[in-house]
């Protein structure tokens, strides 16, 4: 063990994070960046993981020369060139930041302009660069659409923000960060809200123009699996500091530090025992401006020694990391995964995590059901209609839950998961197609009876704080579905109520009386669950109510989610693009493509062996970034533009970019000229396929898989 | 598009015909008697009767109002009691005369409001901070009333760059007819563009907090372009409905500015109409004023539409 | 059913409060808002408005009504202010005209907040109400203040009481517009959706949730208004047809202090530096408490 | 100077040319040209002429479109000789049958027209003919003492266009200044009448009226030298030009406008006699005259002004402000602390500041007195309906001239029918006695006995004679007649 230099990569870098150190708070009091040193070479990508609030985004926002308001910069610089960035003058910065790095940030939702159409976002940055004629930068954009699979770029280019999908969001923001080829591109959360096989494209996107031109990224993500496909070196934080550096190969293999082991073990991979809960890191990250005087991890690391309290530990350079700050690192050696942290926050007698609770599926009519539902959005212009602009957000989907069973839908990005979500909770309504809710129809109900059946059915948004009322207490949203509902008018018992269910999803009692904005992400997840669950529903719809989160939040929360489960009969509706969590915590599954369902089935056998190819492309993707997962796998990259939305492809919607279709067999006309039925093809596994079957994954077979795919 | 209009065209008539009897029973509600006050402080009561009887104020007030609206709906506005002019013409005259001011005014207190709110919307120091609500606040505090007669006096009498009042018809005189709009349409200004100026530098100021504009910032957007293309046009909603509401008012503060500059415009009209009770001519110019509001906010609305496209839901 | 244990999702003591985008003030509540200097000094400007509103008199020992002093003094250490045409304290004819102001701000504007707040939920809650509710504002907006100031004045009689009724009818549609855009822009966000699926019924929904959202516009309007209110009464005095002669109101002051701008200009400063305080602490104020709502400085 | 006219200015010699720009807050009223009324005071003398006008000193008539005239013995019948070189403005001669029209008129006014304050004079004419190519021949029912005034008043209009002045869209007269363009409410043009009868008149080329409402605009005008003349400016503002050495003040010396306090006699107290002499007392008439009408008039308590045949100084000065006096008359009429309300036309914003001035003073009397602004069509309304709330503030006119004019054309003294409900036959024959005096010396003396049943009675309390004004920039030798026309024949703009 040696100590190394604080500046490890030397003095080649390109860009370089020295000592830095970030306060917020009035006079920068509250230190959430201590003292992060962290350096990018030219053509590098360099992974940034950690759990929510390391400090990860403050990280690399001063990459860029920038500190959000209220923050104060206390020692430290960014060095581009010999040039701090911290300090350039405003043109300087500019110049900087047109031409040297390019940003994608974190929240995918609010960073377009909602008033300006996509094309002229586009223009505007495009135009920075300079160089290029008005109608070379529309060409430019057009093609950094399809380059990050956006269909129908041409037409695109005149929608507004709020048109497309959250996935196609983040993918817009990636394409304006790829505008101008920036020396550095700083990603922050690119791929939360993609769906694995975009998130596949957009990986391979970025590999490839680090290959091609040399592009160094910096990666932040919650998303191990991501970071270790992607990045050559990975930097993990914790409590505002890098407390492990290491190459992006021995992340999976098991880092030194009982930080990083215990983040990787706590990611559900496709073959995560299903029977078990999923290993999280108890308690909590620490809060900032109370960071213990030694290694902040002390309190929820298993490997404490004495010192590790008092004495800020070392940087080190060991065998399998290149700097380390741990007292007591985890002896090198292939994935004990659940050796790390707590291994679990309850290790069970036997160190393996607990038993999940079993659950039952009942009999009767199902919780929730739909048929034949359709919704067609058209394109609001202010003059004039273009064409028959309708976008087919749902197609036909009929779909049935029974009573106590939790049904996964997985779909690629602007596939209309959302909307159908929105659709079969009352959100919206269909253009054609009955929802029915326990054999009711709640479009048929108004008013009073319209509200008392709504209690029922809840949904789960994507963004937690969204949908909460900014200025109400927690106390208050989660009472607040008792008192309209008369299911417990008595003040006192409801306040005993609200701490009953704030208890029941892990959270303090005192949590009542503040407000959305004063807690993580994780926690207004469970606020929101808190509140869905005040009602007493039936079922639960939830979009993507995960993607925000980091990996240890997102496995408390799925732990959350089974037991809720088993202990109160709940129907899940579990909307996700990722497929190992679907498995994980889902019955069934049903995987959408453009509006429609094309395959749906028991989740595990569906990971096991899919039916339709786009689930096989969809699992082979998931499995590539399996952090658990030993074996290097063929990965299925579609091939071809996802098709427009407004005017789905004839037949098989899916024809334009299957493996198995009349891309690789020109005689398949009939995946042209035929729309296939989703049909009983096994018993309980129904699929949408002329060839339902034929696409196999299996370890040893890639020869088929490698039709039409690259690795 | 085409239905929005239809639509509003139609409850802009419905809006029309209510709002002239409302109008009518409005006006001859206030006391008074306009045949007293034409036939003069001296005239005996049978003058008058007579002059009551002339101007058909003995008849039933129904009948009145029929005989009004048929009119109306024939082209034909009635005349004005005292000046005997058809109010159609008066009207127009006043149009005319009102529009250049409107017009003039509206444009000083857009682009006012926006200096001023973006300014202070962005404005560090704490001095231009000071100065700008300073402005703001004596542009808010002072009535036009006042303001008129301190322009005139600084820019018409002590340094005579101005006329201090009269109106020239543009056709007559472009140049002067431009110079003795200039203190009228200023005065008439500055208030709304303090407004104006208000409501978007408080949205502006959220707009600015967005993750947006960081977004544009990141990429190395400048400081101008992030303001005006960025920000700007999602904070105009806000300011647009104020500007919309605001267009009333800049009638009420022509009728001020009006009478102070001697502007023969609909304000100062209504107002004599409104002292002599010159009925016919009152419910011309309301009319025309309920009418041209009406236009304008559907105009607003059309405009936001056209700005933030997440309000075209309820237009076509 | 089995008991869950708490234990796998760990109960959190101590909750941190982590990706507080929106960064908090300082001090939170009323307290807060108070340490603020602007609304100290705004606070302190009203007081003293208010005290030489309701102390001054005392202090002058003048009546406001007394003629019988010289016309048209300049300052003096017996005219604070001087006298106005007719021989009347200047100051203390200031003095009374705030309160009279006052008045007209403390009912007038209050009373059209809630008058207009309502009808403007109404209109942006019930699809069935909006257009009739809007069309009737379109009317009354259309309505220059000044002639509706003209025939309430005719029909009510001249006076406070008058002026009072006019600020409010002026006032209580633009209240309405403005709350109903705010109210339609909330709307479109996700948190109404999600307690429209919650269940919670339309009244509720507006009144507790999307009203307190938007009180931002409500606060930066009542600031106006209260300018307004100023303009409108003085606007009527203007016409002859504001408060009672020979009740003093800032609006008469200045009226009459027009006259004489140019041989005695001091006559018109009193009243105008009287108006702009009273508009720069009503402005201030709400300013703050814009700035307070989202914890900036 | 010439005759009938006061000249003022005309210090530089005559300059032919330019056209003369006057502002008036009114628009002109057409309907009204029967009448002596406040908005045609700028214009009837610019396009119109009279057959007589008054010397300002000797109120002796002057010969304009009449040459020379003669009364019979009994004052009961007058020839009239006419101009022969007269033609209107439409080149039509001016001739008898224009006069017998003009009369008649005066008597039953047409369609369109309200009648003149001498409607009562004219009514008195039993016959006019036509006795030559320029001569008329007027009989009358019987003396009439106030006939000249008739024709200081009395228009000649052309008798083919009277509906084109109904409508306002023309004027025909023989004035100096033809009809050149109109715009209802904003202005009116009129053009040198080439052909005036009066050889090298006018001087200028044309007239403009501007109606500008506001006293302060038409200060800042005036100033700005956008006009040359402002017409009626209140007295407070008037006040603060005297010191302007560019404008002229001119203060008509006719003191045509009497400042006075009505009382609706059929409202309690005020059908109290000595109610109405306390009220006489407690008001105080140097303060409306220095504080409210910026000093221009003189305090008087009878209608007349100084050059009618009935003023006396001493009945002038019968009432002055005595506050103790005032007090002890209320208390012995049981009064004391009577509420009384005070109306003011709320246009006029001099007649506020008379109605504070009022206010306070009468309160020092021991009234207690509410203020009640009125809209200038509600005020006329209560007014000509005799529907006053007790006491008001307002001006007339006609002192200046026969009493008889007053006592029978304006309209608070009118002894029939007037805004006070005053109604008492002994009024009636004292005012009978006055109209139609057949001698100087019976005139005189019914003068004095009306003079002393008017301050008697007091149900109209007059306070301040006193004067419209002109103010002007670089505009000489304006003129105007005894009935306060503006008369621009010798005006030249300098
Ligand atoms: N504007 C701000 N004001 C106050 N504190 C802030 C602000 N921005 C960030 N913080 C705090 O700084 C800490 C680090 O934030 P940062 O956004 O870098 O976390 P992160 O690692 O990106 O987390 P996540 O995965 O949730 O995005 C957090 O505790 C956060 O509460
Ligand atoms: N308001 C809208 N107007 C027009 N098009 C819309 C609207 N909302 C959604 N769409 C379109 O409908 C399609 C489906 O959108 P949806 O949000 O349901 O996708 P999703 O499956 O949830 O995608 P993601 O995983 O990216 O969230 C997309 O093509 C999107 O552009
Ligand atoms: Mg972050
Ligand atoms: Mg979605």
């Amino acid at each position: 063990m040696t100590t190394t230099d604080t500046m490890p990569a030397g003095d080649d870098a390109l860009l370089s994070v020295r000592d830095l150190t970030v306060g917020f708070g009035p006079g920068g009091a509250t230190t959430v960046v201590n003292g992060v040193n962290l350096s990018i070479g030219a053509g590098e990508i360099v992974g940034i993981v950690g759990e929510s609030g390391s400090g990860k985004s403050v990280t690399v926002m001063a990459m860029l020369g920038h500190i959000r308001a209220g923050g104060v910069v206390r020692s430290g610089e960014v060095r581009y060139r010999g040039r701090d960035v911290l300090c350039l003058p405003p043109d300087e910065l500019r110049r900087y930041r047109r031409q040297t790095v390019a940003a994608v940030l974190q929240d995918p939702m609010n960073s377009l302009n909602p008033v300006r159409q996509i094309g002229r976002q586009f223009d505007e940055t495009l135009a920075l660069a300079g160089g290029r004629t008005a109608t070379q930068r529309r060409e430019r954009a057009v093609e950094l659409l399809r380059l990050v699979g956006i269909p129908d770029p041409q037409r695109q280019l005149s929608a507004y923000p709020h048109q497309f999908s959250g996935g196609m969001r983040q993918r817009l923001l990636i394409a304006l960060a790829l505008a101008n080829e920036p020396e550095v591109i700083v990603a922050d959360e690119p791929t939360t809200a993609l769906d694995v096989t975009v998130q596949a494209q957009i990986l391979a996107l970025f590999a490839e123009l680090n290959r091609r031109l040399g592009t160094a990224i910096v990666l932040v993500s919650h998303n191990v699996g991501t970071v270790v496909e992607l990045c050559h070196r990975v930097a993990v934080m914790y409590g505002g500091r890098v407390v492990e550096e290491l190459p992006a190969a021995n992340v999976t293999t098991g880092g030194s530090h009982p930080y990083t082991r215990a983040l990787v073990a706590a990611i559900p991979g496709l073959r995560t025992e299903r029977s078990r809960l999923l290993p999280v890191i108890p308690g909590y990250p620490p809060v900032p401006g109370t960071l213990p005087p030694g290694c902040p991890f002390t309190a929820r690391c298993d490997r404490v020694t004495p010192r590790c309290r008092d004495e800020r530990p070392p940087t080190v350079a060991e065998a399998a990391s290149l700097r380390l700050e741990c007292w007591n690192p985890v002896p090198a050696g292939p994935g004990d995964a659940g050796s790390g942290a707590g291994a679990g926050n309850e290790p069970g007698p036997t160190g393996a995590p607990p038993t999940r609770p079993p659950v039952t599926v009942r009999d009767g009519a199902p919780a929730i059901e739909c048929r034949a539902l359709v919704r067609h959005f058209a394109a609001e212009r202010l003059f004039r209609k273009r064409g028959a602009g309708l976008v087919r957000a749902v197609d036909g989907v009929d779909l049935a839950v029974a009573p106590g069973e939790a049904l996964g839908i997985v779909g690629e990005s602007g596939s209309g998961k959302s909307t159908l979500a929105r659709l079969l909770v009352g959100a919206d309504r269909p253009d054609s197609g009955t929802v029915r809710w326990q054999d009711t129809d709640p479009a048929s109900l108004r008013g009073a009876p319209a509200r008392a059946a709504r209690r029922s059915v809840q949904m789960l948004f994507q963004d937690a704080l969204g949908s909460m009322d900014p200025r109400a207490t927690v106390g208050d949203l989660v009472a607040e579905p008792m008192l309209v509902h008369g299911l417990e008018p008595d003040a006192k018992r409801r306040r005993a109520a609200v701490t009953e269910l704030l208890a029941l999803v892990g959270l303090d009692a005192s949590a009542a009386d503040r407000r959305p904005v004063e807690f993580s992400g994780g926690q207004r997840q469970r606020i929101a669950i808190a509140r869905a669950l005040s009602t007493r529903p039936a079922v639960l719809v939830c979009d993507e109510p995960m993607s925000a989160l980091d990996v240890s939040l997102q496995a408390q929360m799925v732990n959350l989610f089974a037991t809720l489960r088993a202990e109160l009969g709940l129907t899940y509706l579990f909307i996700s693009h990722d497929l190992a969590l679907v498995r994980y915590l889902a019955d069934r599954c049903a995987v959408m493509y453009l509006g429609e369902l094309v395959e749906l089935g028991p989740a595990a056998e569906l990971c096991e062996r899919p039916l339709h190819p786009y689930t096989a492309s969809l699992v082979s993707a998931a499995a590539a970034t399996d952090p658990q997962d030993g074996q290097v796998r063929q990965r299925i990259v579609l091939r071809g533009d996802p098709p427009s939305p407004v005017a789905p492809p004839s037949g098989c919607r899916f024809h334009t970019r299957c493996p198995i279709g009349p891309l690789a067999h020109p005689d398949r006309t009939v995946c042209r000229d035929q729309a296939p039925r989703l049909a009983e093809v096994a018993p309980g596994r129904l699929a949408a396929c002329h060839f339902a079957g034929e696409l196999r994954l299996d370890p040893g077979t890639t020869e088929t898989a490698a039709v039409g795919s690259t690795s | 598009m085409i239905r929005f209009v239809l639509r509003r065209a139609a409850t802009a008539l419905l809006v029309l015909l209510l709002s002239s009897v409302a109008i009518f029973a409005f006006i001859r509600a206030i006391p008074g008697d306009p045949a007293a006050l034409m036939a003069g402080p001296d005239a005996s009561p049978a003058t008058v009767a007579a002059m009551r009887r002339q101007l058909g104020l003995d008849q039933p007030a129904v009948r009145q109002y029929w005989q009004w609206l048929s009119g109306v709906l024939h082209g034909d506005l009635g005349s004005s009691y005292f000046s005997h002019a058809p109010v159609a013409s008066l009207v127009g005259r006043g149009l005319a005369a009102s529009g250049a001011l409107a017009l003039l005014a509206l444009l000083l207190a857009v682009l006012l409001g926006l200096l001023l709110g973006v300014a202070g919307a962005v404005a560090r120091r704490g001095v231009v901070r000071v100065l700008l609500s300073g402005i703001n606040t004596v542009s808010l505090a002072v009535p036009t009333y006042v303001t008129g007669v301190v322009l005139v006096l600084l820019f018409a009498i002590y340094l005579p760059a101005f006329p201090a009042g009269g109106y020239i018809p543009f056709l007559s005189d472009p140049a002067d007819s431009l110079d003795s709009l200039v203190l009228p349409a200023l005065c008439l200004a500055l208030p709304v563009s303090a407004v104006l100026a208000r409501y978007l530098k408080n949205s502006l100021v959220e707009v600015l907090g967005q993750d947006y504009v960081l977004a544009a910032q990141l990429r190395g957007v400048g400081p101008a372009r992030l303001l005006l293309r960025g920000a700007l046009p999602n904070a105009l909603p806000a300011a647009i409905t104020v500007l919309g509401v605001q267009a009333g008012q800049i009638l009420g503060g022509a009728i001020v500015v009006e009478t102070l500059f001697a502007w023969p415009g609909l304000g100062s009209s209504l107002l004599q109409a409104a002292l002599n009770h010159d009925y016919v001519l009152i419910q011309g110019l309301l009319l025309l004023s309920v009418g041209a509001f009406v236009v304008i906010q559907a105009i607003c609305d059309l405009i936001q539409a056209a700005v933030d496209p997440r309000m075209r839901k309820g237009l076509t | 059913m089995t008991t869950i244990e708490p234990s796998p999702v760990v109960p959190a003591t101590a909750p941190p409060a982590t990706g507080g985008a929106r960064g908090r003030g300082r001090g939170r509540g009323a307290r807060g808002y108070l340490r603020r200097p602007a609304v100290v000094a705004s606070l302190v400007i009203l007081l003293l408005l208010v005290l030489v509103a309701f102390v001054g008199p005392a202090l002058t020992g003048q009546d406001p009504l007394n003629q019988d002093s010289p016309r048209l003094l300049g300052p003096s250490a017996a005219h604070w202010l001087g006298t106005d045409e007719l021989g009347r304290d200047l100051f203390t004819r200031a003095a009374y005209g705030i309160r009279v102001d006052l008045l007209v701000l403390v009912i007038a504007v209050p009373v059209a907040l809630v008058l207009g707040s309502l009808l403007g939920l109404v209109s942006a809650s019930s699809r069935l109400l909006d257009a009739p509710v809007q069309r009737v504002f379109d009317v009354v907006l259309a309505f220059p203040s000044l002639i509706l100031g003209l025939a309430l004045a005719a029909l009510l009689h001249p006076g406070v009481p008058a002026v009072i009724v006019t600020v409010i009818v002026v006032d209580t549609p633009i209240f309405a517009r403005v709350l109903r855009t705010a109210v339609r822009a909330q709307r479109e966000r996700d948190y109404v959706l999600a307690e429209r699926l919650l269940g919670v019924g339309p009244a509720r929904l507006y009144l507790r949730h999307i009203l307190p959202n938007c009180l931002g516009v409500l606060i930066v309007q009542t600031g106006l208004s209260a300018s307004m209110a100023v303009f409108l009464e003085g606007a009527l005095s203007f016409i002859g047809l504001g408060v009672r002669p020979p009740q003093p109101s800032l609006g008469v002051l200045l009226n009459a202090s027009l006259t004489y701008l140019q041989t005695r200009p001091l006559y018109a400063l009193g009243p105008i530096a009287i108006i702009s305080a009273l508009v720069l602490c009503f402005t201030a104020l709400s300013d703050a408490l814009q700035a307070h709502r989202w914890g900036k400085r | 100077r010439r005759p009938g006219t006061s000249a003022i200015g005309g210090t530089t010699s005559p300059k032919p040319g330019g056209t003369a720009v006057l502002a008036q807050s009114a628009d002109i009223a057409p309907t009204s040209v029967l009448a002596q009324n406040l908005p045609n005071l700028v214009l009837q003398r610019l396009v119109w002429n009279t057959l007589t006008e008054y010397d300002h000193k000797t109120l002796t008539p002057k010969p304009s479109l009449a040459t020379d005239w003669s009364w019979s013995a009994d004052r009961r019948t007058l020839t009239v000789n006419l101009r022969s070189d007269v033609t209107f403005h439409s080149g039509r001669p001016f001739g008898p049958k224009d006069v017998v029209d003009a009369i008649e008129r005066q008597a039953s006014p047409p369609t369109g027209l309200t009648a003149g304050q001498l409607k009562a004079a004219a009514a008195a004419v039993t016959g006019v003919e036509a006795t030559g190519a320029n001569q008329v021949t007027i009989h009358l029912s019987h003396p009439v003492t106030n006939f000249f005034d008739l024709f200081e008043a009395m228009y000649i209009l052309d008798s083919e266009s009277i509906s084109d002045l109904v409508a306002g869209t023309s004027f025909v007269g023989t004035g100096p200044f033809r009809f050149g363009s109109r715009s209802p409410g904003v202005s009116l043009s009129l053009k040198k009448n080439d052909k005036y009868w009066q050889s090298g008149r006018p001087y200028l080329d044309g007239v403009e009226i501007r109606v500008v409402s506001q006293p302060d605009a038409m200060v800042s005008a005036l100033r700005s030298a956008q006009i040359h003349l402002a017409s009626n400016l209140p007295g407070s503002t008037v006040e603060t030009l005297r010191d302007n050495k560019s404008l002229v003040v001119t203060a008509l010396d006719t003191q045509d406008a009497c400042w006075y306090v009505g009382c609706n006699v059929s409202i309690k107290p005020l059908d109290n006699k000595t109610v109405r002499q306390a009220v006489a007392y407690g008001v105080d008439r140097q303060k409306v005259l220095a504080d409210a009408l910026g000093g221009i008039g003189k305090v008087t308590s009878i209608p007349w002004s100084s050059t009618s045949p009935a003023y006396d100084s001493a009945h002038a000065g019968t009432y002055s402000f005595n506050p103790q006096k005032a007090k002890s008359l209320l208390a012995s009429a049981g009064a004391t602390g009577t509420a009384l309300h005070i109306a003011v036309n709320a246009g006029q914003s001099v007649t506020r500041g008379i109605a504070e001035a009022l206010q306070y003073s009468l309160q020092q009397s021991g009234f207690t007195v509410t203020i009640d602004s009125l809209q200038d069509a509600d005020f006329t309304a209560r007014l000509t309906g005799a529907k006053m709330p007790g006491l008001w503030v307002a001006s007339h006119g006609f002192g200046q001239m026969s009493p008889a004019t007053l006592l029978t054309g304006a309209y608070p003294f009118n002894s029939a029918k007037n805004a006070s409900n005053f109604v008492d036959p002994q009024y009636a024959t004292l005012a009978g006695s006055v109209f139609e005096a057949a001698s100087d010396a019976a005139a005189k003396s019914a003068y004095s006995d009306v003079t002393g049943y008017l301050l008697d009675q007091q149900f109209v309390v007059d306070m301040v004679s006193s004067s419209y004004t002109y103010v002007t920039q670089s505009l000489q030798g304006i003129g105007y007649t005894m009935l306060d026309f503006l008369n621009l024949d010798d005006a030249y703009v300098a």
